[in-house]
C-alpha cells in the first residue's frame, strides 16, 4: 500500500476549492463594498487553474491517493475545457446575474464546487470518487437552478431535477453494488481485470450493467431518461442553463470514459447495443419534438437531447477513434452551447428574458451583427457545413461507417436532416419577419466581444479542427 | 429455523411492511415515522452482517437527524392532508405492474444462482475481539482520505446550498445592525437645508 | 446459514417499493424524498450483504459515504421544498406542472 | 516553376475573396465606389489569372496536389487540394469572365440600391465558393464549394429581403437544394465507404477494379455499388442544376436580381450539376443504369420545361424556363457520354444565357422594373445596343449557325442519336422536339419584347432609353463569345484529346469518336466546316427556323392568332400555364387548397418550409409526429420517473432476455 500521496497532479483541484472557501469568507465582508469582487476572484481562480492544469499537460498517466485519482491524457483535456467553458460562461452571464438580483458570493462559490466535482469526476478511477464527484456536482446544480428564489418556474425545475436526479443517481448506485458483488471490488482497473475473466454474457454483470447505463442515461439526457432536461432548460436562469449545457456535458463525456470504457471495456458489445437504442431514440425524439416548440430554451433542450444521441454514436463503436470522435463532438457542441446561451442573454436584459422564439423576429433589421452571429451557431447545430458542426457530425457519423454501422449511420444522418429544419426556422424568423419590439442590449461590452469571437470561431476554427482532433485523439491514446 | 433466520426474516418483514407504508400512508408524518421503522429494521439487520458501526450510524445520523429534519419541514409546511392521495388509485394498476415486472427481473436474476450458500458460503463470525469501528476508522482516514475529504466538501456545500436557498433577509425587523450602525457619517443622519430668510411682505 | 441472495432480494424489493413510491405518488414532495431515501437504503443493503460475504470492508466504507450524500441531499432536498412552498403555497405534485411540452 | 503556378492556383480564389470580405466588412467606410472598384478589380485579375492557367494548362501543365491540409483525423484527411486540368481551367475561364462581366453590369443595375456594397461583397464571394467549388481535388471540398455556393444564391435570392414573394422564392430554392445535397452526401459518403478516399485520383484509379461491389440498402436486395453512387450523386446534381423533379426552385428564384439570375442561375452555379457529373465521369461510365436515368431525366427536363417557356409572360422567367431547358440538354449529353460537348455547351450556354439574362436586366431598367412582356413591344430603335445583342443572343439559344449555340445544340442532339443507352430513342425524339419549342419561345421574347407597337403607357415610354454603358459594354462583350466559342471551340473541345485523361469514356458508349469519324472523313473541308455544312441540312436546324417563322408568324405577323391557338387547346394551354401543377400539386396536397400561392406568402412560407422541405409530403407526417408527442413531457415529475423506470424496465427485459438466451 502506497502511503505516499501524489498530491501535485490534483493541483488544480486543491486549489480551486481553497478559493472556493476563501471567496466564501471575503464575500461576507466585502460584499457590500465591492459587489463584483467575487467575481473577479472567481475569474482570476479559474484562469489560475486553466495555468495549473496546463502543467500536467504530456506528463505519462499517473495514478495517485491509492488509486483513487487518475491523471492522464484526457482528463487533462476534458479538465481545461470544463474550466474554461465556465470561465467564458460567467463573463457572458455576469450582467444577467447582476440584473436579477441572483448576485450573490454564494453563486460563484456554487459554481466553483461544481467545477470541482466536474474535476474530480473527470479523474476518477473509482466508484467512490466518481460517485462523489458526480454529487458534488449535481448538489451544487440543483441549487444553481432554485437560487433564483422569486421564480416560479426556477423553484419547480429545481424541484424536478432534484427527484429526477437522486433517482438516478439511486439506480447509478444500485448497479454499482451489483458490479461490486460480481467483482469484489469498487476499484475501475481491478473490476476491469475481474471482467476480463468473465462470460459477456453473465446475466449478473448485464444486470449491473443496466442499471449503469441508466444513471449514465440520465446525467447525459437521453431518451428515455431525459425528461428533466427540457424543464430545467426552460425553468432554470438562463445563466445556470449556459453552465448546466456545457462544462456538465464534459464530465459526463469523462464519466462515460471512465465507466464503460475503462471499467467495462470487455463487454462492450454489451453496452454498445444498449446505447445503440438510447442514441437512436435521442437523435429522433430529440429532432422531432424540437419543432414544436415556441421556447428557444426549450428548442435548445430538444437539440441538446438530440445531439446527445449524436454523441453517443461515437461511444457505440466501441474503439479509441470513436471515442475521440465524441470527445471531439462533445468539445465542439459545448463550445456551441456556449455561443447560443451567450447570445440568449446578450438579447435579455432586465425584465426581458429573450427566451421566445418570437423575441428574435426581425433581429437582422436591428442588429444584423448578432443575428448573423445566431445564425452562424444554428448551423453549427444543425451540422451544416462549413461551420464546425458539420465536422463533429461527420466525425462521429464515420467512426460508425468504419465499424460497418452503416444502417445506423444512414438513420442518424436522416435525422439530421429533420434536424435542420428547426435551426433554420430560427433563422428565418431572425431575417425575414417583421420586427415586434425594439431591442436594446444591455450587456458589457467584455461579453459582447467575447461571444461574438465564439460564434466566430464556429467559422474561424476551420483551418485548425485538425489540431483538435489530433488533440482528442492524443487525450483518448494517453489514457492510463 | 435457526434463530438467526428467524430474525432475519421478522426484520426483513417489519422493514418491507414498513417501506409499503411509507408509500401508500396519508399523512406524512405518518409516513417519516414508518421510514424510521424501517431505518430501525435494516439497521438490525446491518448488525446481522457485522456491520455494527454503520449500523448504529443509521440510527444515530439517520433517525436522529436527517429525519428530525424531515418531521420538521413537514410540519413546518401547513399542508391539507386530506387531498394528498387523490388519484393515487386509478394509476395504480399500472404503476403496480410496472414495479413488479421489475422487482420480478431483479429477485428472478439475483437469486438465479451465483449469489446461493453453495457459490457465496457465509463467512465465519468474526471473532469477539474484532472491531468493525476500529477497522473503518483505519481505513476512512488513511487509505480513504481523498474521499473523505470530498464527504467534507460535500457536507460544506449542502450549508452553504440549504443557507443560500432559504435564508431570507426579512424587511422590517427591528434587529440591530452594529456594522452600518458604527459606520454611520454624519451625512447619512443630518440634513443641512438652505433656507431663505423669511420676507416680510 | 442465510444466504446472501436473501438479502438482495430484500434491497430489490425495498427498491421496488421506493419505484413505486416515486411515480404513485402525485401529492407530496416530501414522500418523495423519503422514497429516495429508501432507494438509498436498498443500495446500502446490497454493499453491506456483499461486503460481509466477500469478507470485504470496501463495501461497507462505501455505505459510509452513501450515507453522507444522502444526508447532504436530504438537506438539499428539503431546502428546495421549502423554497418551493413559500413560493408556490403548495408541495403537491400535481400542481407542479407549469413547465411541459 | 511549379511552386510559381501553385501560388497563381492559390491566388485566382483568393483575389475574389478578399475584396469580398473588404467589401462586406468595410462596405460602409470605403464607399460605393470603393466597393465596386475592389471588387471589379479582384475579379478581373482573377479572369486573367484563369486565362493565364489555361494557357499553361493548354501547354501540357496540370496540377494535381494538396495545398494545404488542415489535419488527418482517423485517417481521415481535410485538406484543401487543386486539381487543375483542361476542365478546370476551361470552368475557371467561364466563371470569371461571366462573373466580372456581371460585376460591371451591377453598376449600372444596382445603381438606386441601399445594399450596394453588400450586393457586391457576395457576388464575389460567390465567385470564391464557385471557383473552389471547380478547382477542388476531393469530393469533400467540392462539397463545401457545393454548399457555399448554395448558401450564396440563398442569400442572393432574398436580396430584396422585404419581398414576401423573394423570402418565399429563397426559402423554396434552399429547402429543394436540401434534398439535392441529401443525396449528394449520401453518394460521398458511399464513395468512402467503398473507396476509403475521398480524392479523385485514388477514387477513379481504383473505380474499374470495383465493379461489382454491391451494397445491400434493405436486407436482401442487393445494389450495384457504382449505379447507387452514381445516382445519389445525380440526385445532388439535380438539385442543384435543377432537373425535373427538384426545378422547382429555379423559376422562382428570379425573384433575386437580374445580375444574379445572370450570373448564379444561369451560367455558373446551377452548372455546378452537370461539372460534377462530367467531373465523375470515371464512375458514371461504368454504370449504364445511372447513365439511363441521367439520360431520361434531362430528356424530361429538356422538353418539358422548353413547353413551359411558351406561355409565360414575365421577361425573366421565359429566359428561367429557357434556362432549365438547357440544362436539361447539357444532362442528356452526360447520359449519352457525350461529357465534352455537355461542358462544350455548359460554356456557350454560359456566354449567351448570360447575354440573354443582362439583356432582359436591361430592358427591366428601362422600363422601371417592368417584366410583363405583354406592357413592352417596340423597344429595338430605342434600344439598339439591347437588340442587337438579344439577336445575337436568341440566334445562339436557337441555334442557328454560326453561332456559338448551334455547335453545342447540334453536336448534343447528334450525340444522342448516337447513342445506344437505354432510353436514347426517347431522349432523341424530346430533345429534337426541343429545338422548335426552343426557337419559338426565344424569339416569341424578342418580337415581344422589341418588334411591334409598344403596348406600355405614355409615361413610361417617353422615359424608355438606352442603358448607360456600364451595362450595354458587358453586353457586348458577352456577344462576341456568343458568336464565335462555338465556331472555335468545337473542334478542339469535343473531338480532340483536350479531355484526355480528364472525361473517361468507355470503348462502347464513345458517341463523340462516331460522330467525329463521320466528319472527318469528309475531304477538303475542315471538320467545323463539315459539320456546319451538314447542320445546315439536318432537321434540327430546320425545326429551328420553323420554330423561329411560327413566332414571326404569331406576335408579328398576326398577332390575333395565339389567342385563337390558346383558346383551341384550352385545357393544354391550362397545363402549361399551371406549371403541370407542380406548385399546385404542392399546394393542394400540403396546404389543403386553401392559399393561393402569391398571396399571404410569408405566412404561406412558414407552412411551406416544413412542407417544401420534404417535397414528398413526408413534413406533415414529422410535424404530427412532434405535435403528438409533445405531451407526453407532461411537466408531472412522478411521470418523468416512471419514463425511466419504463425505460430500465425495457432494457432489462431486452437485455436480459438475450444474456439468458
Amino acid at each position: 500500500m502506497n502511503h505516499i500521496l501524489n498530491m501535485q497532479v490534483a493541483t488544480p483541484e486543491i486549489f480551486i476549492f481553497s478559493m472556493a472557501c476563501l471567496i466564501l469568507m471575503i464575500d461576507l465582508y466585502t460584499h457590500d463594498r465591492l459587489p463584483l469582487l467575487s467575481y473577479w476572484l472567481t475569474q482570476a481562480t479559474l484562469v489560475a487553474g486553466i495555468y495549473l492544469g496546463l502543467g500536467g499537460m504530456g506528463t505519462e498517466p499517473v495514478t495517485t491517493f491509492n488509486g483513487m485519482f487518475i491523471h492522464d491524457g484526457m482528463s487533462v483535456v476534458v479538465k481545461l475545457a470544463i474550466m474554461l467553458f465556465t470561465l467564458i460562461g460567467l463573463v457572458y452571464s455576469r450582467q444577467y446575474i447582476l440584473d436579477r438580483g441572483m448576485y450573490r458570493g454564494e453563486y460563484y462559490v456554487l459554481v466553483l464546487i461544481a467545477v470541482l466535482g466536474m474535476m474530480v469526476m473527470t479523474s476518477a478511477s473509482h466508484f467512490l470518487s466518481l460517485y462523489l464527484g458526480l454529487e458534488l456536482l449535481s448538489l451544487s446544480l440543483y441549487t444553481l437552478v432554485a437560487i433564483n428564489r422569486d421564480s416560479d418556474t426556477a423553484v419547480e425545475a429545481a424541484m424536478k431535477y432534484f427527484v429526477l436526479g437522486a433517482v438516478a443517481s439511486g439506480m447509478l448506485l444500485y448497479g454499482m453494488s451489483l458490479m461490486y458483488g460480481v467483482t469484489g471490488s469498487l476499484d475501475i482497473k481491478t473490476i476491469s481485470a475481474a471482467i476480463q475473466g468473465m462470460q459477456s454474457d453473465d446475466v449478473m454483470l448485464m444486470l449491473g450493467l443496466i442499471f449503469i447505463v441508466v444513471g449514465l442515461g440520465f446525467k447525459l439526457g437521453v431518451v428515455p431518461f431525459h425528461m428533466w432536461i427540457p424543464d430545467i432548460y426552460q425553468g432554470a436562469p438562463t445563466s445556470v442553463v449556459l453552465f448546466i449545457a456545457t462544462a456538465p456535458k464534459l464530465a459526463a463525456f469523462a464519466m462515460v470514459i471512465r465507466l464503460l470504457v475503462d471499467g467495462f471495456q470487455s463487454i462492450a458489445v454489451n453496452w454498445s447495443d444498449m446505447l445503440v437504442i438510447l442514441a437512436v431514440l435521442s437523435m429522433a425524439l430529440g429532432n422531432i419534438v424540437a419543432i414544436a416548440q415556441a421556447n428557444f430554451k426549450r428548442m435548445l433542450a430538444y437539440s441538446a437531447i438530440s445531439h446527445m444521441g449524436y454523441f453517443l454514436l461515437g461511444i457505440i463503436s466501441a474503439n479509441p477513434n470513436g471515442y475521440s470522435a465524441s470527445l471531439f463532438y462533445m468539445i465542439i457542441y459545448a463550445f456551441t452551447g456556449l455561443a447560443a446561451f451567450g447570445l440568449i442573454l446578450l438579447m435579455s436584459r432586465s425584465g426581458f428574458e429573450a427566451e421566445n422564439i418570437s423575441d428574435y423576429r426581425g433581429l437582422n433589421r436591428e442588429h444584423p451583427w448578432y443575428a448573423f452571429m445566431i445564425a452562424l451557431v444554428m448551423f453549427s447545430m444543425a451540422g451544416l457545413p462549413p461551420t464546425v458542426g458539420f465536422y463533429a457530425k461527420l466525425s462521429v457519423i464515420q467512426a460508425l461507417v468504419d465499424v460497418n454501422m452503416i444502417s445506423l449511420a444512414v438513420i442518424a444522418v436522416l435525422l439530421a436532416v429533420i434536424g435542420a429544419f428547426y435551426y433554420l426556422r430560427i433563422v428565418k424568423t431572425m431575417y425575414f419577419d417583421a420586427p415586434e419590439a425594439e431591442r436594446t442590449i444591455t450587456t458589457g461590452l467584455d461579453a459582447r466581444v467575447l461571444v461574438s469571437l465564439n460564434a466566430v470561431m464556429l467559422l474561424a476554427v476551420m483551418p485548425w479542427i485538425g489540431t483538435i482532433m489530433d488533440l482528442c485523439m492524443s487525450a483518448i491514446q494517453s489514457m492510463g | 429455523m435457526t434463530f438467526e433466520q428467524l430474525a432475519f426474516y421478522f426484520f426483513a418483514s417489519v422493514a418491507i411492511l414498513a417501506a409499503a407504508m411509507v408509500v401508500t400512508v396519508r399523512n406524512p408524518v405518518r409516513a417519516a415515522l414508518f421510514l424510521i421503522l424501517t431505518f430501525f429494521a435494516v439497521a438490525c439487520i446491518w448488525m446481522m452482517l457485522e456491520a455494527e458501526f454503520l449500523a448504529i450510524v443509521l440510527i444515530l445520523v439517520y433517525v436522529g437527524a436527517v429525519m428530525v429534519l424531515f418531521l420538521f419541514v413537514v410540519m413546518m409546511l401547513d399542508i391539507d392532508f386530506d387531498q394528498l392521495r387523490e388519484g393515487f388509485a386509478e394509476t395504480l394498476p399500472i404503476g403496480a405492474t410496472v414495479a413488479v415486472l421489475v422487482l420480478l427481473q431483479l429477485v428472478i436474476v439475483l437469486t438465479s444462482g451465483p449469489f446461493e450458500l453453495e457459490q457465496v458460503a457465509a463467512p465465519v463470525p468474526a471473532a469477539a475481539d474484532y472491531g468493525n469501528t476500529h477497522q473503518l476508522g483505519l481505513l476512512i482516514y488513511t487509505y480513504y482520505v481523498y474521499p473523505f475529504e470530498l464527504a467534507a466538501v460535500m457536507l460544506v456545500l449542502a450549508m452553504i446550498a440549504a443557507i443560500v436557498l432559504t435564508l431570507r433577509d426579512r424587511t422590517g425587523t427591528r434587529s440591530q445592525k452594529p456594522h452600518e450602525q458604527t459606520q454611520v457619517k454624519r451625512k447619512d443622519r443630518v440634513r443641512l437645508v438652505k433656507m431663505n430668510a423669511e420676507k416680510k411682505n | 446459514m442465510i444466504p446472501l441472495s436473501h438479502y438482495l432480494a430484500l434491497g430489490a424489493i425495498l427498491f421496488s417499493i421506493s419505484v413505486v413510491g416515486i411515480f404513485l405518488n402525485r401529492k407530496n414532495v416530501v414522500i418523495l424524498l423519503m422514497s429516495i431515501e429508501l432507494m438509498l437504503l436498498a443500495v446500502n443493503i446490497n454493499f453491506i450483504a456483499f461486503s460481509h460475504y466477500l469478507q470485504d470492508v470496501t463495501g461497507q466504507i462505501f455505505v459510509f459515504f452513501v450515507l453522507t450524500v444522502a444526508a447532504a441531499e436530504s438537506a438539499i432536498g428539503l431546502a428546495i421544498i421549502i423554497v418551493l412552498f413559500r413560493r408556490r403555497h403548495t408541495i403537491n405534485v400535481s400542481d407542479l406542472d407549469s413547465l411541459k411540452g | 516553376m511549379q511552386e510559381e503556378m501553385k501560388m497563381i492556383y492559390l491566388a485566382v480564389p483568393l483575389v475574389c475573396l478578399i475584396p469580398a470580405i473588404v467589401a462586406g466588412l468595410f462596405g460602409r467606410k470605403i464607399g460605393r465606389i470603393g466597393a465596386h472598384t475592389v471588387t471589379i478589380l479582384g475579379v478581373g485579375l482573377a479572369f486573367f489569372l484563369s486565362c493565364y492557367v489555361y494557357m499553361d494548362v493548354m501547354d501540357g501543365n496540370t496540377f494535381n496536389g494538396t495545398v494545404y491540409v488542415w489535419g488527418i483525423s482517423g485517417g481521415f484527411p481535410f485538406e484543401v487540394g487543386f486539381l487543375i486540368d483542361s476542365l478546370t481551367a476551361s470552368m475557371m475561364v467561364i466563371v470569371t469572365f461571366v462573373s466580372w462581366m456581371v460585376h460591371i453590369y451591377t453598376i449600372g443595375y444596382m445603381h438606386d440600391d441601399p445594399g450596394y456594397q453588400r450586393f457586391f461583397s457576395y457576388i464575389s464571394l460567390f465567385t470564391f465558393s464557385m471557383l473552389m467549388l471547380v478547382m477542388s481535388n476531393n469530393f469533400l471540398q467540392l462539397f463545401f464549394g457545393w454548399e457555399a455556393v448554395g448558401l450564396v444564391s440563398y442569400l442572393l435570392i432574398g436580396f430584396w429581403y422585404t419581398r414576401d414573394t423573394a423570402i418565399y422564392a429563397n426559402l423554396k430554392a434552399f429547402l429543394v437544394n436540401r434534398v439535392g445535397d441529401f443525396g449528394f452526401l449520401i453518394g460521398i459518403a458511399a464513395i468512402y465507404a467503398t473507396f476509403g478516399s475521398v480524392d479523385y485520383s485514388a477514387v477513379f484509379a481504383s473505380a474499374p477494379s470495383l465493379v461489382d461491389e454491391t451494397i445491400e440498402i434493405i436486407p436482401g436486395t442487393s445494389w450495384n455499388m457504382m449505379t447507387f453512387i452514381c445516382i445519389m450523386l445525380f440526385i445532388g446534381a439535380m438539385g442543384k442544376s435543377a432537373q425535373v423533379p427538384l426545378h422547382v426552385w429555379l423559376p422562382d428564384s428570379m425573384e433575386g436580381p437580374t445580375p444574379i439570375s445572370a450570373l448564379i442561375h444561369a451560367a455558373t452555379m446551377v452548372t455546378a450539376g452537370i461539372f460534377m457529373v462530367a467531373r465523375t465521369s470515371p464512375l458514371f461510365e461504368l454504370s449504364e443504369t445511372a447513365l439511363s436515368v441521367v439520360l431520361v431525366i434531362g430528356a424530361l427536363t429538356a422538353f418539358f420545361m422548353a413547353l413551359l417557356g411558351l406561355v409565360q409572360n414575365d421577361i425573366k422567367r421565359v429566359v428561367a424556363y429557357s434556362t432549365l431547358s438547357q440544362l436539361g440538354y447539357m444532362t442528356v449529353a452526360l447520359g449519352a457520354s457525350g461529357y465534352a460537348v455537355a461542358i462544350f455547351h455548359l460554356g456557350t450556354h454560359a456566354f449567351f444565357k448570360a447575354l440573354l439574362f443582362l439583356g432582359a436586366g436591361s430592358v427591366i431598367i428601362a422600363m422601371h422594373h417592368e417584366q410583363d412582356m405583354r406592357k413592352m413591344g417596340g423597344l429595338r430603335k430605342l434600344m439598339p445596343w439591347t437588340y442587337a445583342t438579344a439577336v445575337i443572343g436568341s440566334l445562339a439559344l436557337a441555334g442557328i449557325p454560326p453561332f456559338a449555340g448551334f455547335f453545342s445544340k447540334d453536336l448534343i442532339i447528334e450525340s444522342v442519336h448516337a447513342s445506344t443507352i437505354p432510353g436514347s430513342g426517347f431522349a432523341y425524339v424530346a430533345v429534337l422536339a426541343g429545338v422548335a419549342i426552343t426557337a419559338f419561345y426565344s424569339f416569341r421574347l424578342l418580337f415581344m419584347t422589341f418588334h411591334g407597337k409598344p403596348r406600355m403607357d405614355e409615361h413610361t415610354l417617353h422615359h424608355v432609353k438606352e442603358s448607360p454603358w456600364v451595362v450595354v459594354v458587358p453586353l457586348v462583350l458577352l456577344a462576341i463569345p456568343s458568336v464565335l466559342a462555338g465556331f472555335m471551340f468545337m473542334e478542339p473541345m469535343a473531338f480532340s484529346n483536350y479531355f484526355e485523361g480528364v472525361i473517361y469514356v468507355s470503348e462502347e458508349h464513345d458517341v463523340l469518336g462516331a460522330i467525329g469519324s463521320i466528319y472527318e472523313g469528309k475531304t477538303g473541308f475542315s471538320l467545323v466546316m463539315a459539320f456546319m455544312l451538314h447542320g445546315m441540312v439536318a432537321l434540327p436546324f430546320w425545326l429551328a427556323v420553323g420554330g423561329i417563322l411560327l413566332a414571326w408568324l404569331f406576335y408579328i405577323k398576326k398577332p390575333e392568332l395565339p389567342g385563337k391557338v390558346v383558346d383551341s387547346v384550352k385545357p393544354l394551354y391550362n397545363v402549361l400555364v399551371n406549371k403541370y401543377g407542380f406548385d399546385d400539386f404542392n399546394q393542394t396536397v400540403f396546404a389543403n387548397g386553401t392559399v393561393k400561392i402569391g398571396k399571404f406568402m410569408s405566412e404561406y412560407g412558414d407552412r411551406r418550409l416544413i412542407d417544401g422541405f420534404f417535397v414528398n409530403g413526408t413534413a406533415r407526417v414529422v410535424e404530427a409526429f412532434s405535435r403528438f408527442l409533445k405531451p407526453l413531457q407532461s411537466g408531472l415529475v412522478y411521470q418523468y420517473a416512471f419514463a425511466m423506470i419504463l425505460g430500465l424496465l425495457g432494457l432489462m427485459t431486452w437485455f436480459l432476455r438475450v444474456a439468458q438466451g
